[in-house]
């Protein structure tokens, strides 16, 4: 750990230029970070950020391979992915002496990135819908009770829907992994037919929006936005619920590496801008720093972020168990979904 | 019909010239030399990456230590899980196809049979839509089809139940139909348009009822463009990813979506391998039409009205009522989500629902405050105007070398190259393309993403110029020579002139293919700016704010605000000019 | 005059139109005419381009319908019988031949429709390829025909059914003299041979007078006349009619005296025994003198001519089975058909002319508009 | 003959083509052919459908190349020359009109390519515009002109530039008799007028005749015989040239004694004076009767005819400027076109015929071919 504040590491080394940014992340999200904390980061540093959206992780193993990289900072959506990256040999080390991670909860950055956009995949339903709220994954299979289309993810890593089916079956939340993904789909089967698939961000919300479904797993940040930016009167609750988080790297061979460096740097230090940015989109940047309490958010936006008591009871996803088994894993809830 | 009288094939003459003309060949072979090249650099060796990477263990060729294996291919032929998505494609692009030429033929026959400026107001409904980009569409159908959408309201109000497609085989089957729908119209409105009607009124004479007129004669007119029609949208139904991606459930997954998918959780072998099955299963197909019709006609395109509807009096009869009919549920499928555009953009609410909330036009002023629009809208138009003019390069040169063949195989061989593009899935294709100008050095270049679209751009351009220029006089090229032009005048003040109505059309769908492309676009393009469908999509994944239908609303009026300005213009023009006295010849 | 002869009462296909008339965008392109053609005629519509022919053969046919009038065959009103059912023939000006099947099929065409048996079928088939001597074309799609080939198939095709009226739009259009020739005798013997009436559109005024029994003349939507081919030839209704038909001299003549049959004119010294003409009453009229009607003679016109006076060559050409020479007499300008193995007057040369006395014909005068 | 006649020393645009030929698919459409069109000439290819007219002409005008043989133009060998360096005019049989061309426009086309200036140019076309009489059309689009207003801008066209060869492929096939007489009179004015060469393809006999200083006959891709028109048929080389031109009555008959310019042959009874042919040595010979050159005679032959014998009267019709009747006469039938003002001899009659002595054409005999 060097400098105290991002100004003095600033300007112990001369940065300029401009940060090419790899964005998977999409619209409105970037809109808030170049309004918040990449907009301080170049107020401070002139170092400009420049948006490039791409759909996937896709183009930048392709770059990679062909040693042509032109960006100096990564948004891999997975952990995974980064740790795929890594193993190939596609990321730079993160400059601990310039990047103070020591402020990072511990397991949320690695040498070769910071998790960031922690993504929650929690229980919402319509609050006009029931007169009960539902509390726990179960509830999902309560037809009964809870009667209504439910809603989930077509991809089962970031739906959360092979562990709410197992948490439903009564898996207890520490013998998750590795996942009995035959017991999960035969949880599943049990639901089959009230399940609505959705297959965007946009989508999920309008699906709620528009009667699809009353209940199901969302993203935190998307019920969130139901709610703020519509008025939906979506609820959730965090208990069972899981989040995962995404990464920025800084690739290998990429251009400007060392203001990239600052800006993860800068990034960490800026608390006020963390709040900014998580009051609008509730995945906080970084992931976890020590000391950030949800209390330290508007209210409005409190219930949503996974951070601090709110994920006491939620779950977090193993990535590892991902990273090894997603092929054989999506296979079989391909196979599952597709009879 | 004057031109009936003539008793020698106007055809004939230039194309024995050519034949022996050293220095004509020089020409030619100088000006098919850039397009063969381009056509070598961006689009076979594309694919023959995407072979190497079928054939390779993991997915990634490695020049150094080649390895070869078969598993991936053998994977697709014994594995029950791809058996049955591959199966699940087969069906939705049959069943598509087959929904398609059922709406497209009574469609395209009515319109046929109108007036021309009829018939012209009624294309340009059709046409529309291909203005607005496809995922505006589609996520337009979605809350059409939705539970709180007019369909399921309707169906309710009339108490015929919940009516719910969003997310069920239904749904997707729509709007694949929907998106294949205006190339199907207009395939066979130009094979329409083009039969004789004299020929009808000549079975008719012979005691032909209008039953049996229609199978065994009007019919075999049109085969091959009904052929060639169903071919291509078969084709583009097979290979379109969007429809299931964005309509579709995860139970709906077809060869194109789990493509995408395998790569994106990098296996590059069985994604390169299904796109190489799709692509040699197509090539398959197209080679049986060519054998059966004798020719790949796509007449798309402004044509000339000649023939059923110059010659025939239009008259209700129950077939017209009931092409009638088919028109305007096709018109509907496909004005419809246009249409729809309008009232998400009005909406309060920050993310788009339906139906709107409140009344607002701030989502328009922000089209216009932020550069988040108006630099994709600029960059579109770019790409769109280079893919469009290099497209109809491309397709001239082509199309010329085309005719002026004699050996069939040749003919087949070019008209295959041109249209392989088309056949190939586009995410494999983009992949490919990616790989070579990342070797070039192109990538993030907006020449690198016109090269890419004129490459997907000028297999449609060129159906459309083949058409015109094989449909058109070959004596007026000589009748130039004969007034002293050089070949190169002649056919530039002859030929391309006498054509630009097609050129124009080739032109306009270029543009629009580029106008409203994805998936190349994604890959190809590096830094702050894209083109407008990238932008649109990026909105997808993080919820769609208003605007994106704004912006769609603002394109939808700017297009109807300049047909309305042609067609004034028109009207103007041709009360000018003295009505025509004659026949032309 | 004579439109009873031919008639054969036996015969089927008697087509009567009745006031019938056709806009295009309020312009009448047929302008509400009556025909009546007797079944088993061979009838000819003759006319400038333009002239309606088609439009009155095609809603006859029942191609077009007609905005005003009836249409009926064999006394049964068919203006609104469909063409299909009104057991018609049509050969088309630009043949219409299906390109998707072959000669043979082309032919078959109408018999398979009306469920003509298999060997029957093949049978006509084989008739009436013989018949338009295509033999040994009967597998050959249109696309490989000569021009003239693909109209005898047409021919064929509209008469294998042997339909009751047969309609002909120009159908020697594209044809050589010869062949022309040798169909259109052969279209005669076979209508005439299958008892069918026959109307027939051409431009060609041989081809009027050799095929048909009557004949109309067609100018801007109407018939302004009917009759024997002879009879419209020799004594024409009026000056569109005179100079349609052959050639013609027109020179503005003063009847002088009026004797049942004959008319005598004056036209400068010269006095011309004409036809004279029921609308001609008063002096003032227009004489047509055919160019074959003048001759050169002595000073003296011999027995059957009367004298027209002395004329200057202008030039001579031969034509053939004729010389055709212009003369100049008293400022007016002559052609005149002469025997080519007469001696061939050179220009400048100054000849008497006499012309047939009792055969010229008479008009009404008119405002001459340009030839 | 007297091929020499009409020769213009001055004129450039003489045309050679020397042993031409060329093969669809190893069958040939023209056969080695020679052909010389003179400076200034107004030739003529005359022949029926097929027999490669089109295909020299356009081997001519470099739009084809041939197979074997070469093409001179003004002693220069342009064989190998491209069409566009010939400097010919093409006038095409279906216009080829640029139809997003205005009609002036169309006109101006060659004036443009050849760099005419711009005030030099305006004048040439208004004067082309004048020619073809098209004034006040010179705006309108070829679509929107009448099918004989295109084919005068298709003249223009060609003429504008004033090439020294002018090729026409039939100009005139699709237009009416009066309309056709006008423009062919046109085109032989201009080509005078503009001291042209003109090669002219038509199969209209009429117009060969009336248009042309020499003309050739071509049949399966050679030209047969060439020369004057009259010359031609009043002396036909073969029986194909005799039938093709006009109408001919074929007999076969025994010469019986030359003398001269005239051979004397029989025909059973009769004896015929006849024009000799120097490829009938023997006595077996043809003899070809035009239908004009028979004329109803009484008893004796009058002055300048021979009898041909009794005959009886088949059939008559009337054809405007003569009267067609057939004969038959000791079995043979013959065809005689009569004065249609003489009395009308009626089927049944018995006549006796007579024929023009010393103006039968007679020709080495064949296996008569159907006609
Ligand atoms: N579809 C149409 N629309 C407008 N006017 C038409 C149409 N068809 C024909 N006419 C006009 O009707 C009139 C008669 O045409 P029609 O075809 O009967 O002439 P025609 O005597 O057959 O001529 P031709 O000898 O050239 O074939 C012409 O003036 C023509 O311009
Ligand atoms: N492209 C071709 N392929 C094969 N044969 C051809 C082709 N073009 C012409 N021919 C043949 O060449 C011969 C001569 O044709 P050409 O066109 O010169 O005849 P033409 O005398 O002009 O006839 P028309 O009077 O019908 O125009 C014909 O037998 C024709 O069938
Ligand atoms: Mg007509
Ligand atoms: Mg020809």
């Amino acid at each position: 750990s060097s400098s105290a504040t991002p100004e003095a590491s600033g300007d112990a080394q001369e940065i300029s230029g401009d940060i090419l940014f790899y964005d998977t992340s999409g619209g409105t999200v970037w809109e808030q970070l170049d309004a918040t904390l990449f907009g301080d980061f170049t107020a401070d540093t002139g170092v400009t950020v420049t948006d490039d959206y791409n759909e996937a992780a896709t183009k930048f193993f392709g770059a990679a391979e062909a040693g042509q990289v032109p960006w100096s900072l990564l948004f891999l959506p997975t952990v995974n992915d980064a740790a795929t990256a890594a193993e190939q040999g596609f990321l730079a080390e993160i400059d601990t002496s310039i990047v103070p991670v020591d402020k990072l909860v511990e397991g949320t950055y690695s040498d070769h990135g910071i998790e960031v956009g922690t993504f929650g995949m929690v229980l919402a339903w319509d609050g006009e819908a029931y007169d009960t709220a539902p509390s726990t994954m179960a509830d999902l299979w309560d037809l009964e009770t809870f009667p209504g289309k439910r809603c989930f993810f077509n991809n089962p890593q970031y739906g959360w829907t092979l562990e709410a089916a197992l948490l439903a079956d009564g898996v207890a939340p520490d013998e998750l992994y590795p996942l009995d993904v035959e017991r999960a789909l035969a949880k599943l089967d049990e639901i089959k037919g009230d399940i609505t698939w959705w297959t965007s961000g946009a989508q999920s919300i309008e699906s709620f929006e528009n009667g699809s479904c009353d209940i199901g797993i969302l993203w935190a940040n998307r019920a969130n936005s139901a709610l703020a930016d519509n008025g939906f009167p979506m609820e959730i609750t965090w208990d069972e619920g899981g989040y995962s988080n995404s990464v920025w790297s800084i690739p290998a061979d990429g251009p400007n590496v060392a203001a990239a460096q600052q800006l993860l740097a800068h990034v960490i230090e800026n608390k006020d801008g963390q709040i900014a940015f998580a009051s609008k989109i509730p995945t906080p940047i970084p992931a976890s720093v020590i000391g950030v309490e949800p209390s330290d958010f508007p209210e409005e936006v409190q219930p949503f972020l996974p951070v601090g008591s709110n994920i006491d009871n939620a779950i977090r996803q193993d990535t590892d168990y991902y990273a090894e088994n997603l092929d054989e894993v999506l296979d079989a809830f391909n196979r599952w979904v597709g009879q | 019909m004057a031109a009936q009288q003539m008793t020698t094939p106007i055809a004939v003459p230039a194309r024995s010239v050519r034949r022996s003309r050293a220095g004509a060949a020089a020409v030619r072979i100088a000006l098919l030399a850039p397009v063969i090249i381009f056509y070598l650099i961006f689009f076979v060796w594309p694919i023959l990456t995407v072979v190497l990477r079928s054939l390779s263990e993991d997915g990634r060729f490695d020049l150094a230590s080649p390895t070869f294996s078969l598993d991936a291919y053998l994977q697709l032929f014994q594995d029950d899980f791809l058996l049955r998505v591959e199966w699940r494609t087969l069906l939705l692009a049959v069943n598509s196809t087959i929904i398609t030429v059922l709406l497209a033929f009574p469609t395209a026959y009515f319109i046929s049979r109108l007036k021309r400026r009829t018939a012209t107001l009624l294309l340009l409904l059709i046409l529309v839509p291909f203005w607005i980009s496809i995922v505006v569409r589609l996520f337009a159908v979605t809350s059409i089809l939705s539970p709180n959408g007019p369909i399921n309201q309707l169906s309710l109000l009339l108490g015929l139940g919940e009516f719910n497609l969003l997310y069920t085989p239904a749904g997707t089957l729509v709007g694949t139909v929907m998106y294949l729908l205006p190339y199907m119209v207009l395939v066979l409105y130009a094979g329409m348009v083009a039969v004789d009607g004299n020929l009808l009124l000549a079975a008719r004479t012979l005691g032909a009822s209008p039953t049996r007129t229609f199978f065994s004669v009007y019919l075999p007119m049109i085969r091959s463009s009904l052929m060639s029609g169903t071919l291509l949208i078969f084709i583009l139904g097979l290979g379109f990813f969007l429809v299931p991606a964005i309509l579709g459930g995860p139970a709906e997954q077809t060869i194109s979506v789990y493509i995408q998918q395998q790569i994106d959780i990098f296996q590059w072998a069985v994604a390169s391998a299904m796109g190489i099955l799709l692509l040699i299963a197509t090539l398959i197909c197209y080679v049986g039409v060519v054998r059966v019709t004798g020719e790949f006609k796509t007449g798309v395109g402004p044509v000339q009205v000649k023939g059923v509807s110059g010659d025939q009096p239009f008259r209700w009869s129950a077939p017209m009522v009931a092409s009638a009919v088919v028109a305007f549920v096709t018109i509907t499928i496909l004005v419809l989500p246009v249409l729809f555009v309008f009232p998400l953009s009005i909406g309060e609410t920050g993310t788009v629902v339906f139906p709107p909330r409140g009344f607002t036009l701030q989502w328009y002023a922000q089209v216009f405050t932020t550069a988040t629009w108006l630099g994709p809208i600029g960059q579109s138009l770019v790409v769109g105007l280079g893919t469009g003019i290099l497209s109809v390069a491309i397709a001239l040169v082509l199309a010329r070398a085309m005719l002026s063949m004699t050996s069939t195989a040749g003919k087949a061989i070019v008209s295959g190259l041109a249209f392989a593009p088309l056949i190939t899935p586009a995410i494999l294709l983009a992949i490919g393309e990616y790989d070579v100008q990342l070797r070039l050095g192109m990538t993030g270049t907006i020449i690198g993403l016109i090269l890419a679209h004129t490459v997907i751009a000028a297999p449609l351009a060129f159906a459309i110029i083949l058409a015109a220029m094989s449909g058109a006089d070959r004596g007026l090229e000589a009748a130039a020579w004969t007034l002293g032009a050089s070949r190169t005048r002649a056919f530039w003040t002859v030929v391309v002139r006498g054509i630009i109505p097609s050129i124009v059309g080739a032109f306009v769908i270029s543009f629009v293919t580029s106008w409203d492309e994805v998936v190349l676009a994604l890959f190809l393009q590096t830094g702050p700016t894209k083109t407008l469908p990238v932008t649109i999509y990026k909105y997808l994944e993080s919820g769609i704010v208003p605007t994106v239908p704004a912006v769609a609303s603002l394109l939808v009026t700017a297009v109807i605000v300049i047909l309305a300005i042609r067609g004034v213009v028109s009207a103007i023009r041709r009360k000018n000019t003295p009505p025509s006295t004659q026949e032309s010849s | 005059m004579s439109d009873t002869t031919t008639i054969r009462s036996t015969s089927r296909g008697e087509v009567t139109a009745t006031a019938v008339g056709l806009d295009y965008n309020g312009k009448p392109a047929l302008d509400d005419t009556d025909l009546r053609v007797h079944a088993g005629e061979f009838f000819t519509l003759l006319g400038p381009s333009g002239s309606g022919k088609t439009t009155l053969l095609r809603i006859i046919a029942g191609l077009l319908d007609p905005t005003r009038g009836r249409v009926d065959i064999d006394g049964e009103d068919v203006t609104h019988v469909p063409t299909q059912r009104r057991d018609i023939g049509f050969v088309f000006q630009n043949y219409a031949l299906f390109p998707h099947l072959t000669v043979a099929q082309n032919i078959e065409f109408g018999l398979k429709v009306r469920r003509v048996e298999g060997a029957a079928r093949q049978r006509r088939v084989a008739e009436m390829i013989e018949l338009v001597a295509l033999g040994g074309l009967g597998d050959r799609h249109p696309g490989q025909l000569s021009g003239g080939q693909q109209q005898r198939v047409a021919l064929a095709r509209a008469l294998a059914q042997g339909p009751r009226v047969l309609l002909l739009d120009e159908p020697l259009g594209a044809l050589d003299r010869a062949l022309r020739q040798d169909l259109g005798a052969e279209v005669r013997r076979i209508q005439r041979e299958s008892d069918t009436t026959a109307i027939y559109v051409t431009h060609d005024q041989d081809e009027a007078f050799i095929l048909s029994d009557r004949m109309g003349v067609m100018r801007d939507g109407q018939i302004c006349q009917i009759g024997r081919p002879e009879d419209i030839y020799r004594s024409p209704a009026d000056l569109f009619v005179a100079k349609f038909l052959g050639q013609a001299n027109l020179i503005d003549v003063t009847v002088v005296e009026r004797s049942g049959d004959l008319a005598t004119v004056a036209w400068g010294e010269a006095r011309i025994t004409t036809r004279p003409h029921s609308a001609v009453a008063g002096p003032e009229a227009t004489c047509v003198i055919r160019p074959e009607q003048i001759r050169v003679c002595g000073g003296e016109a011999p027995a059957g001519y009367d004298r027209l006076g002395r004329a200057r060559v202008i030039s001579s050409r031969f034509l053939g089975q004729r010389q055709s020479v212009r003369f100049e007499l008293a400022g007016t300008e002559l052609a005149a058909d002469l025997d080519p193995y007469d001696a061939v007057p050179r220009a400048g040369d100054v000849v008497s002319l006499c012309v047939r006395a009792g055969e010229v014909a008479l008009i009404p005068r008119e405002k001459t508009s340009e030839a």
